[in-house]
């Protein structure tokens, strides 16, 4: 049945003689003892790795075309070559090396989208869980609008007015994926704002952004950067559904949406042309939710000594 | 209860005003509409002259409002596609991508809230494990990978499903389950987490120390506050849904409002994209409004709100 | 200068309390016309039931919140003059709930050497040297510099409270319940502790508790405070030895000494709660005093001034014989 | 035979970090209209001791007792169904928290009569009665007209009221009491312990009385036993435990309480210094004597429970000591 | 479905406006060809024009002609088609408020006038000898006074014919329903329909419509890609068939500059670079495969008039384009935007070559409709289009699109378009075919577009149907019966 914790558990945990793990070795022994986040952080690391590497790592050019070899099945196949371990796409390019290059394009769309996104709302969850009052429902208000717009209809309609290209998509998923940072930050800050140590702080006399900079900020990083991997997430797979869409990042960039959207017309004989970027983009997200969930679970507060 | 009501309501509103500015700067910033709908020979003069006649150029404030009167009832012009009125074809595509939200949002939540209350009351135990993989792994594969799955293997294999189209109840099966899955990690993981939390109150405790059964405590005295998120969030989602429709509808081709404004799209036919992003918006608000003052309605607190 | 460091004069602080949007909103008058003086270098108590306003006038004086109206004097000068820069310098505070007066993210050594910080006082090195200084002070171990807050125990994180609030050396200490969060050992560790940083420091504070045994050990001059006034003001032996409200009678009675032949005293008091959003007719005390009468229900209580202070009650039995009348 | 027998009760949680032995051998007996008291400092077992004797222990909670009879049952080897039968019925609780021990999202009548019809064949309509009849038992004025409010319309002294009318609607034989005023003010908490104590006498239930506060144990227990770091150190009545308190850890917590008129304002109360120890591990010998002025060499070994009078046992290595100090 | 006598038929595209004058889609075209009647009837058989609504045609002098109106022909409604009704289309379809998609169809004809109870005069804006071969292709007949009552949106919605099927719904984005003319006049060259029902549904996916082909859901689709025909022909319940037709895939540049970033283009050396750059025959064997040829000239090679001999060829040579690149001053290349709408792994190969060349192309792929629009503003540097001809067999009707000062003529030529007029209104026929060749070769010389290749379709279509191909990319249900 349910844990009831004793209420008094919170403080008598707490209550308890140093000397004691710091609080990176807690978290260290925590991420360690964590399978999911163990395995997600591995996959995820070296994804980024070879994706950072991609010039020496992928077998040929990702956009070398050679109309005489194309979809040449992978190498498990009985018709495939060592030489495209994972076969060529429908006009003879390399496949293994447009997924390595695909990769770096779904993680630049992932990371700068966040970075966008990540700044807007948690400036506004800041904001409005600090300031409260007028501010928060000027801001809540906003928040409820961007929450009102269909995403993929308007990052549809969005990349289709100002063009699709990588940088459209970036930039229109950018300002569109703020909400949930914002929502977070919002009941984060909120909880912090009302705290003893920030009204110490205010009593100290330290200035509103100093209180926010070095008071809020640092204690809200857990959720945001739980936030973050999440959203990262959910950048990667809305870029590939635009691009599935045909509106999302444009040939010949090997994005892994796109390689999807492109192997879609071969999925009933060469299945492998659309299964391999599904697979990968499907291990990508995989890997980047279990690390989200993973830290979300270790730096829990009641995970946390 | 009525207070808070008109509260709630004065927000939705002001909330659907941002919205319709939004959708009208959409049909604004994709071009001049003059040009777009005198036709791309028309002379300048003809042109001039639909400018005149479409009332374009008066202030944008003025065909703002003008628009907004219009469009409040429900009358949101013609598409430059079809030359026919948005609205006429908007409600022949609307059934269908309603019915396709709501049997995939009955279909998540029917699976979604047993899986997380189960996961929560199990916690820890094998049960709950799985749920949460189940989860992880489903928020990572792309609806569009899905739906394309459930075509090959259901549609295309096993034969008992049709592979796209709307003619049949049967139709709109496998779409229910490509949209649905997406919602299912969002609301497990809510009505588990509502339900944890619930679980470890104390008055839960007080529930048990009466020597209520189980069953009894779990369905009476948590679920009735856990379902409480779950409904604001079944809302919430059906607005997604219908948002995300966009993406099911174009796989399994089906004519839902979903497809016509992602089509209108890609022919520029703005109209008809302002159109929907309004009502899809409108929906969303609506369903957000209704499910606060249900929850109002289920949470004796919230009525003194 | 004159010895009075701390001066209210006819403090109000309301809030707005909404209850829906078409709804007029509630004025809850969470801290109703109070006077006070304090005099430096004593500890000015003040006692009362959780919800009276004993926080709200805290945050007054802390300049966290401002008065809706009256004054505050900081040495004769209105804090409202002041920034709260300035205020921080002379007045700091120690909350009651040591796990969350302090930041997690920081360093012991980061939190005592804050306020330097701020107020830009003093080179590293110098802040670091009245650092360790301070941690000598209230008498926590030097290793502990770079610990953080959750490896401490609760009576750890309060010295650290206490050499944060003391590092400026302010004239003023406000204590906000500064050890109802702890246990009955620590707590008396730290009050110990503040007793002697008194000694040593000459401090003056303004202690705010709802234990009255602690307010008797600790105090100088005594407030007790009842739906955000205050109904009794008396030096402590006065107030211990003769409260002239019926409620701090029933205050002092319902201190449970620990004293096995005695009973568990019956107060008397009613069972109606205090609701600050509806003010009540006449005392604010009336609906739970024992001894009302219709004269309680009709008229606000005078201010009846005693030897050592003053009651506002219609029926102080003291003061009655030897009242100036307000 | 006693109402209630507690045979070398242990409690351990498996942690990250290890076994945490939270209650390590508790025995005690209980006999019927008795009151019983535990009182200890925060973290010591006493809640942990209460819930495992109702069977409510979080799931991952491991119990263990030589014994644990309630009157005749023995509740080591009951049934599931079977303790779910005495919960509520024959044993009932009271919880610390009134503000979250009720469920917002049902009435208090609701609440009220669910453990009733839950264990007696009535109807809806004896139950409401009995509920009524109870809340005006308790002190709760209109009571037809409470029992279709929400908890959250109640004040926080209602709320423990209608938690104390709760517990007593099956008539229990055994109450179990948590902490019940610590959330109160203290004039709330005398007239809810009065009420517990009218009560008890009335229906001639046990009580067992979880507190952290001394005060409160002298003037209600008729037996008192004192816990540290998951041991009783010791046990007796209160008379003798207060009289003659013979642990040094009973001591120094005597000594650090201020009392009015009995300790010396200003004066420095006795504490006890060093804290309390980490109870995950192995735990040998006197758990107090890092903190004890009187350990010795002895203290490292496993102490038995020494009878030092007709009701009263402590569980020290230095008697001999702790007498000539005494 | 033949248990149904309904043939459900899928194709990607959706015609704007169902009205055959008002759109320029190929979906469009075979409705147009269903459920209305041309003038005259050309038979692909024979390659003979025989009559059809029109029993017989006479030319009065090359810019007039007389033709007879067959009598006993009724539109879907009932109403009977007249002499009437035939002047009242064409006189409608010349006038600019009928806005008519594609000019070029009926911009050659001046008026028409009753001339008699069944005689129809055309007048034509000079000699036109192609006129018979727009007779009978995309001009046809509406019902006057039906048109006159419901207008053009109403026409839209529910049109009128006199064709061998009568469109029962109109369902946009969703597709068309016909049902079979029972009434359709005994005598019609295009003889009795036989299957009950036709179904056309949009379904934008090419998987999704090989899917249904598969589990039935339609019953014939085209345009299969060459690899997926392939497999499907080991399908047991499929029929898989593969023809040319007279579609022409090919690179439209902006000759004018026009469009944003199109500078490097003014330079026909840049022009040509690109028709060098490019490897038809790679794309040809490896991705359009099924009998599709490569083109050299701005037409369809078996068009009337149409002749790559003597047009410059630009075979593949990628060094040669660089130089070509380096003397027109982009030695290292430029970046340019690619608009596509079809067979977007033909312009991604495109893409693929002028990358190799330095040309960064990037592709922007949209709706026809979408790109046409662009187009026509001026804002796409590289277009690649394709043309179908509407059918007609005449290079006038590839031509006369592209290069006559049109809305889709991007070059602009004034001496190319006077050489095309000239060659359009040239009667004699050995006059004719040189001054095509010579317009033609000009056109190449230029490099105004890139000629890739002919298309070829395939079709694959359920085991029950019997159903023949035709080289103009028209399927014809009309002949179609079940097995
Ligand atoms: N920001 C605020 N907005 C609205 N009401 C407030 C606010 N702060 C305090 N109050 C109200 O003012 C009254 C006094 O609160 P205050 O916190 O000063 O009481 P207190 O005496 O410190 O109680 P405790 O002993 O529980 O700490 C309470 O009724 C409280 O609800
Ligand atoms: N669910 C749990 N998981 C881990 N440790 C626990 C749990 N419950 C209790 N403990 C630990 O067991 C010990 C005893 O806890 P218990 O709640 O019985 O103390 P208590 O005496 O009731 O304290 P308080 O006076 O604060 O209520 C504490 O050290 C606490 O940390
Ligand atoms: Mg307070
Ligand atoms: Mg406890």
């Amino acid at each position: 049945m349910s844990e009831t914790l004793p209420s008094a558990l919170k403080a008598a945990s707490l209550d308890q003689a140093p000397p004691r793990r710091s609080a990176l070795s807690t978290f260290l022994v925590g991420s360690l003892g964590h399978g999911g986040l163990m395995a997600g952080a591995i996959v995820l690391a070296a994804i980024v790795l070879i994706a950072l590497a991609a010039p020496l790592v992928a077998p040929h050019d990702p956009y070398a075309q050679n109309l005489a070899r194309r979809l040449i099945p992978p190498v498990w196949d009985a018709r495939g070559t060592w030489d495209h371990i994972l076969g060529t796409d429908k006009l003879g390019r390399d496949y293994l090396s447009r997924l390595i290059y695909g990769a770096r394009i779904s993680l630049l769309i992932g990371s700068v989208t966040v970075l966008i996104s990540g700044t807007i709302g948690t400036a506004i969850g800041v904001c409005a869980g600090y300031f409260g009052g007028r501010v928060d429902a000027v801001l809540s208000y906003l928040v409820t609008t961007r929450l009102a717009l269909p995403v993929v209809l308007v990052a549809l309609a969005s990349a289709a007015l100002v063009g699709s290209s990588l940088q459209g998509v970036i930039v229109v998923l950018g300002l569109l994926l703020w909400d949930r940072f914002a929502v977070v930050t919002r009941a984060a800050t909120q909880q912090i704002a009302g705290s003893d140590y920030i009204a110490a702080a205010k009593a100290i006399g330290c200035s509103t952004p100093r209180i926010v900079l070095t008071e809020i900020l640092p204690n809200i990083l857990n959720p945001l950067i739980v936030v973050a991997t999440l959203e990262m997430a959910h950048a990667i797979l809305l870029e590939a559904a635009l691009s599935f869409l045909g509106l999302g990042v444009q040939p010949p960039l090997p994005s892994w949406g796109l390689m999807i959207s492109e192997g879609k017309q071969y999925m009933f004989f060469s299945p492998w042309v659309i299964a391999i970027p599904a697979v990968a983009l499907v291990f990508l997200v995989l890997a980047i939710n279990l690390v989200g969930d993973g830290l979300r679970d270790v730096t829990a507060p009641e995970n946390r000594n | 209860m009525l207070a808070f009501t008109l509260r709630r309501l004065v927000v939705a509103l002001s909330v659907a005003f941002t919205v319709s500015v939004i959708a009208f700067a959409l049909l604004h910033l994709s071009g001049d509409l003059a040009i777009t709908i005198a036709g791309p020979e028309a002379s300048p003069a003809q042109v001039e002259e639909v400018r005149h006649q479409y009332g374009l150029d008066r202030p944008l404030p003025i065909q703002y409002l003008d628009w907004l009167w219009h469009a409040a009832h429900l009358d949101f012009g013609n598409s430059f596609f079809f030359r026919e009125s948005v609205t006429a074809l908007i409600s022949e595509r609307m059934p269908v991508t309603m019915r396709l939200g709501a049997i995939a949002l009955t279909l998540s939540l029917v699976v979604a809230v047993p899986l997380g209350v189960l996961a929560a009351v199990y916690r820890g135990t094998a049960i709950d494990r799985l749920a949460l993989s189940f989860c992880v792994l489903g928020q990572a594969i792309p609806t569009f990978c899905l739906g394309l799955a459930l075509i090959i293997v259901f549609a295309v294999n096993l034969r008992w499903l049709p592979v796209s189209g709307t003619a049949t109840w049967q139709s709109y099966v496998l779409p229910s389950v490509a949209l649905g899955w997406y919602a299912i990690p969002a609301v497990m993981r809510l009505s588990r987490n509502g339900m944890l939390e619930v679980l470890s109150q104390d008055y839960i405790r007080t529930a048990r120390a009466k020597g209520l059964s189980p069953t009894k405590v779990v369905l009476k005295h948590a679920l009735r506050n856990a379902i409480i998120p779950v409904v604001a969030l079944a809302a919430v989602q059906f607005g997604f849904m219908l948002g995300g429709s966009i993406v099911v509808e174009a796989v399994f081709s089906m004519h839902g409002i979903g497809h016509l404004a992602w089509e209108a799209i890609s022919r520029n036919d703005f109209p008809v994209v302002q159109a929907v992003v309004l009502i899809l918006a409108g929906i969303y608000i609506t369903l957000t409004f209704l499910a606060d003052v249900v929850n109002a309605l289920l949470d004796p607190r919230m009525r003194v709100a | 200068m004159s010895d009075i460091v701390l001066e209210l004069r006819n403090v109000t602080r309301t809030f707005q309390v909404s209850q829906g949007l078409f709804r007029k909103k509630a004025t809850l008058t969470a801290v109703a016309g109070v006077s006070l003086q304090v005099k430096r270098g004593e500890v000015y108590a003040l006692v009362g039931e959780s919800g009276s306003g004993k926080s709200t006038l805290a945050k007054m004086l802390l300049g966290l919140l401002p008065p809706s109206s009256g004054e505050i004097l900081i040495d004769g000068a209105p804090i409202a003059a002041k920034n709260r820069v300035a205020v921080a310098r002379r007045i700091q505070p120690i909350f009651q709930d040591p796990y969350s007066s302090l930041n997690p993210r920081k360093s012991i050594a980061q939190l005592i050497a804050l306020p330097l910080v701020v107020h830009g006082i003093g080179s590293a090195a110098e802040r670091h040297r009245k650092v360790l200084e301070m941690l000598d002070v209230v008498g926590l171990p030097r290793r502990l510099l770079n610990a953080s807050p959750s490896q401490l125990s609760g009576g750890q994180r309060q010295r650290v409270a206490i050499a944060r609030a003391l590092v400026m050396r302010p004239e003023v200490v406000i204590c906000d319940e500064p050890t109802s969060a702890l246990d009955v050992s620590v707590q008396a560790q730290i009050l110990n502790l503040l007793l002697e940083l008194k000694r040593e420091l000459g401090l003056t504070y303004f202690f705010i508790s709802h234990n009255l045994a602690v307010v008797e050990h600790l105090a100088d001059r005594v407030a007790v405070m009842y739906l955000g006034r205050f109904v009794e003001e008396r030096t402590r032996a006065g107030l211990f030895a003769g409260p002239e409200h019926p409620y701090s009678r029933a205050l002092l009675e319902s201190v449970l000494t620990p004293d096995p032949d005695l009973g568990v005293p019956d107060t008397h008091l009613g069972a109606v709660f205090p609701n600050p959003l509806t003010p009540v007719a006449g005392c604010p005390f009336n609906p739970r005093c024992p001894g009302a009468v219709d004269l309680c229900r009709a008229e606000a209580p005078p201010l009846v001034r005693l030897p050592d202070g003053w009651a506002t009650c219609h029926f102080a039995p003291h003061g009655a014989a030897r009242t100036v009348a307000a | 035979m006693a109402l209630l027998e507690v045979e070398d009760l242990v409690i351990d949680i498996p942690t990250a970090m290890g076994t945490l032995h939270a209650v390590g051998g508790v025995s005690f007996a209980l006999e019927r209209g008795e009151t019983l008291a535990i009182v200890g400092e925060s973290g010591s077992g006493k809640s942990l001791t209460s819930l495992a004797l109702m069977n409510l222990l979080p799931k991952r909670v491991q119990r263990k007792a030589a014994k644990i009879a309630f009157d005749g049952q023995d509740l080591t080897t009951i049934s599931q169904a079977g303790m779910r039968r005495l919960r509520g019925n024959r044993m009932a609780m009271i919880f610390q928290e009134p503000m979250t021990s009720l469920n917002p999202a049902f009435t208090i009548g609701d609440q009220l009569t669910e453990a009733l019809l839950c264990h007696r064949k009535v109807g809806m309509k004896e139950a409401t009665d009995r509920a009524v009849h109870l809340l005006e038992k308790v002190g709760i004025t209109a009571a037809g007209q409470r029992l279709r409010q929400y908890p959250h319309q109640l004040s926080g002294g209602l709320r423990q009221r209608v938690m104390i009318a709760m517990a007593l609607m099956c008539g229990p034989d055994l109450i179990i009491a948590d902490e019940p005023t610590t959330a109160l003010d203290v004039t709330i908490q005398a007239q809810i312990l009065h009420l517990i104590a009218d009560l008890k006498k009335e229906f001639g239930m046990a009580v067992i009385l979880i507190t952290h506060d001394l005060g409160v144990v002298a003037r209600v227990a008729d037996k008192v036993g004192v816990m540290y770091a998951g041991r009783l150190v010791e046990t007796g009545t209160s008379r003798a435990v207060f009289k003659q308190p013979r642990h040094p850890y009973t001591r120094g917590l005597l000594d650090c309480i201020p009392v009015p008129g009995r300790t010396q304002p200003g004066m420095p109360l006795g504490a006890i210094r060093g804290q309390v120890p980490n109870l995950i591990g192995r735990l040998d010998g006197c758990a107090f004597r890092n903190r004890c002025d009187f350990a010795g060499p002895e203290c490292a070994a496993d102490i038995p429970l020494v009878r030092t009078g007709a009701d009263h046992e402590v569980r020290c290595a230095r008697l001999d000591a702790t007498e000539v100090a005494a | 479905d033949k248990a149904r006598d309904t043939l459900v038929y899928a194709s990607d595209t959706e015609a704007e406006n169902v009205g055959p004058y008002h759109n320029n889609v190929r979906e469009g075209v075979i409705i147009a060809r269903h459920a209305f009647d041309n003038l005259i009837f050309h038979d692909l058989a024979t390659g003979k024009y025989q009559p059809q609504l029109a029993t017989s045609w006479t030319w009065v002098d090359p810019q007039t002609l007389d033709l007879t109106i067959r009598k006993g022909v009724t539109f879907h409604n009932g109403d009977p088609l007249t002499a009437d009704d035939v002047v009242f289309t064409l006189n409608w379809a010349v006038s600019p408020e009928a806005k008519v998609v594609t000019k070029q169809n009926v911009a050659w004809i001046k008026s028409a006038e009753k001339i008699g109870d069944d005689k129809v005069r055309i007048h034509l804006n000079g000699p036109f000898p192609a006129a018979i071969e727009y007779l009978s292709g995309p001009v046809v007949i509406y019902p006057q006074k039906y048109f006159e009552k419901v207008g053009l949106d109403g026409f839209a919605k529910a049109p009128i014919g006199s064709g061998p099927y009568k469109i029962t719904a109109v369902t946009p984005g969703k597709g068309v329903t016909m049902e079979k003319n029972t009434n359709y006049w005994k005598d019609s060259p295009l003889g009795q329909p036989s299957i009950g029902k036709l179904v056309f549904r949009i379904i934008p996916d090419q998987e999704t419509q090989l899917a249904e082909l598969m589990t039935g859901g339609v019953d014939w689709i085209w345009r299969v890609q060459a690899d997926q025909a392939k497999q499907l022909e080991a399908a047991p319940n499929l029929t898989v068939l593969a023809a040319e037709t007279m579609r022409v895939g090919f690179l439209q540049l902006d000759a004018q500059g026009a469009s944003p970033g199109s500078e490097p283009l003014k330079d026909p050396r840049v022009r040509q670079a690109i028709a060098y750059a490019i490897d038809r025959k790679a794309m040809l064997d490896n991705l359009v495969r099924g009998g599709a040829r490569i083109m050299n000239s701005a037409c369809f090679i078996d068009q009337f008039g149409c002749t790559d001999k003597g047009v410059p060829r630009y075979d593949y040579d990628p060094a040669k384009a660089k130089k070509l690149l380096a003397e027109a001053g982009y030695p290292n290349g430029f970046s340019i935007d690619l608009y596509a709408y079809r067979e977007r792994e033909y312009a991604e190969a495109v893409i693929g070559y002028l990358d190799a060349v330095g040309i960064k192309a990037k592709l922007n792929f949209l709706k026809y409709a979408a790109m046409r629009e662009l187009s026509r503003a001026n804002k796409t540097p590289i277009t690649f289009q394709t043309w179908g001809s509407f059918s007609v067999a005449d290079a006038s009707a590839f031509t006369g699109v592209w290069f006559k000062g049109d809305a889709d003529d991007r070059a602009r030529d004034q001496q190319v378009t006077d050489m095309l007029k000239k060659a359009d209104t040239t009667v004699e026929t050995e006059a004719r075919l040189a001054a095509y060749a010579e317009a033609l070769k000009v056109i190449a010389e230029r490099a105004y577009l890139v000629p890739l290749f002919s298309y070829s379709s395939n079709y694959a279509f359920t085991k029950d149907l019997e159903f023949s191909a035709q080289p103009d990319e028209l399927p014809r249900f009309f002949t179609a019966r079940w097995k």
